[in-house]
């Protein structure tokens, strides 16, 4: 089991009514998780318009995570 | 350099540091709160980053304009926190020997960092109504 | 408005008569004369206009931007006479409702008062030496 | 016999040694006001890069002059 941070913004903080979780999981990467934290997701967001960060670094999805990471979930910039 | 401000953003001291001895061409944009956006009567709103990234990919897109364009100098400040109508948002400047480059990495810096850097927009509208802005 | 200053220009003035709270985007270009030009030194520089046809052409010009564009306001102030290193010559600001619009009209304005409106630039080197410059 | 009253700005006062000339003349048009004036000229500019204004309006080459008219020579702007 790994202890995961995982960090929401913009609207994505409602879909998951929070702007950070820990948790621990057996997911492997960034995909797995995204897809464990779907179910306690209120509505479905446009993962293809979703960006994701490992501590701190734009990564992909496929990006393996380690205990003690976090993991950031972005939508679209609007800023400007 | 890019940065990341939660105070009202001061345009002359950002010129001030831009503006350069050898350079004839500056160009700067700034963006401000507007009293309407995408049909919407806008009361005010708050700009939500993701700061040590939004300052990380920032910088990048300044280095990435400098590798380029032939400039000089460039700045880059971007308001967070909340805003009123006719607060500025952000402000982007350049200095280079020739207009050309001065426009085009301007244009380039705004450009990428409205798609690029991790910051979101939610507007609170007159209706009592608010939320997240979608990219225009 | 397309106007020909004999005294310093003062772009906060400029820049306050061109900002408009229904706009979202504000863009100015900022000509400064500087210490080089194509390989020489430059001590300082002299404009030279023929003033009524430079007031017609130049708000000609700022006419088409609005025909062009989505602006809101366009102005811009030429200098004319003695200037000096550090001295600015020319100043262009364009409010729009979006960046693009702003930047296109302020990019239009600059480059056709600079090909059409007759100004001519003297320049004083430090060699001693004067000479009338011809378009880069 | 017209009273024509012509201006020169730039590098063409260098070349006529004159920002402006009152004269009269027999030419009909600016093209013939020109080839009239290139005999007191110090040396011959490049025409086609020379701009012609008629009572402060520009025009063509063509255009016809009257008495009283005044006639501006006007090389490549340079301003900005």
């Amino acid at each position: 089991m790994k202890n995961i941070k995982v960090l929401f913004f913009g609207k994505l903080k409602e879909i998951w009514e929070n702007n950070h979780l820990n948790l621990k999981t057996e997911s492997s990467n960034i995909e797995e998780l995204y897809s464990e934290l779907l179910k306690s997701a209120s509505s479905e967001p446009f993962k293809s318009s979703i960006k994701v960060a490992r501590n701190d670094e734009f990564c992909d999805w496929s990006t393996t995570i380690e205990d003690g990471d976090e993991v950031a979930f972005l939508p679209p910039a609007s800023g400007g | 350099m890019f940065r990341l401000s939660e105070n009202p953003i001061n345009d002359n001291d950002l010129k001030k540091l831009t503006l350069d001895d050898e350079c004839g061409g500056f160009v700067c944009f700034e963006g401000w709160v507007r009293n309407h956006n995408q049909g919407k009567s806008v009361l005010k709103l708050a700009y939500e980053a993701y700061p040590k990234l939004a300052e990380k990919e920032g910088n990048q897109i300044i280095e990435e304009a400098f590798e380029k364009f032939a400039i000089k100098k460039a700045l880059c400040t971007h308001r967070i926190g909340t805003l009123a109508i006719g607060d500025m948002a952000v402000w982007v400047g350049v200095s280079a020997a020739h207009r050309d480059a001065a426009f085009k990495a301007c244009r380039y810096i705004l450009d990428e960092v409205k798609s690029r850097v991790p910051i979101w927009k939610n507007e609170h509208w007159t209706d009592g109504e608010s939320g997240w802005v979608e990219q225009e």
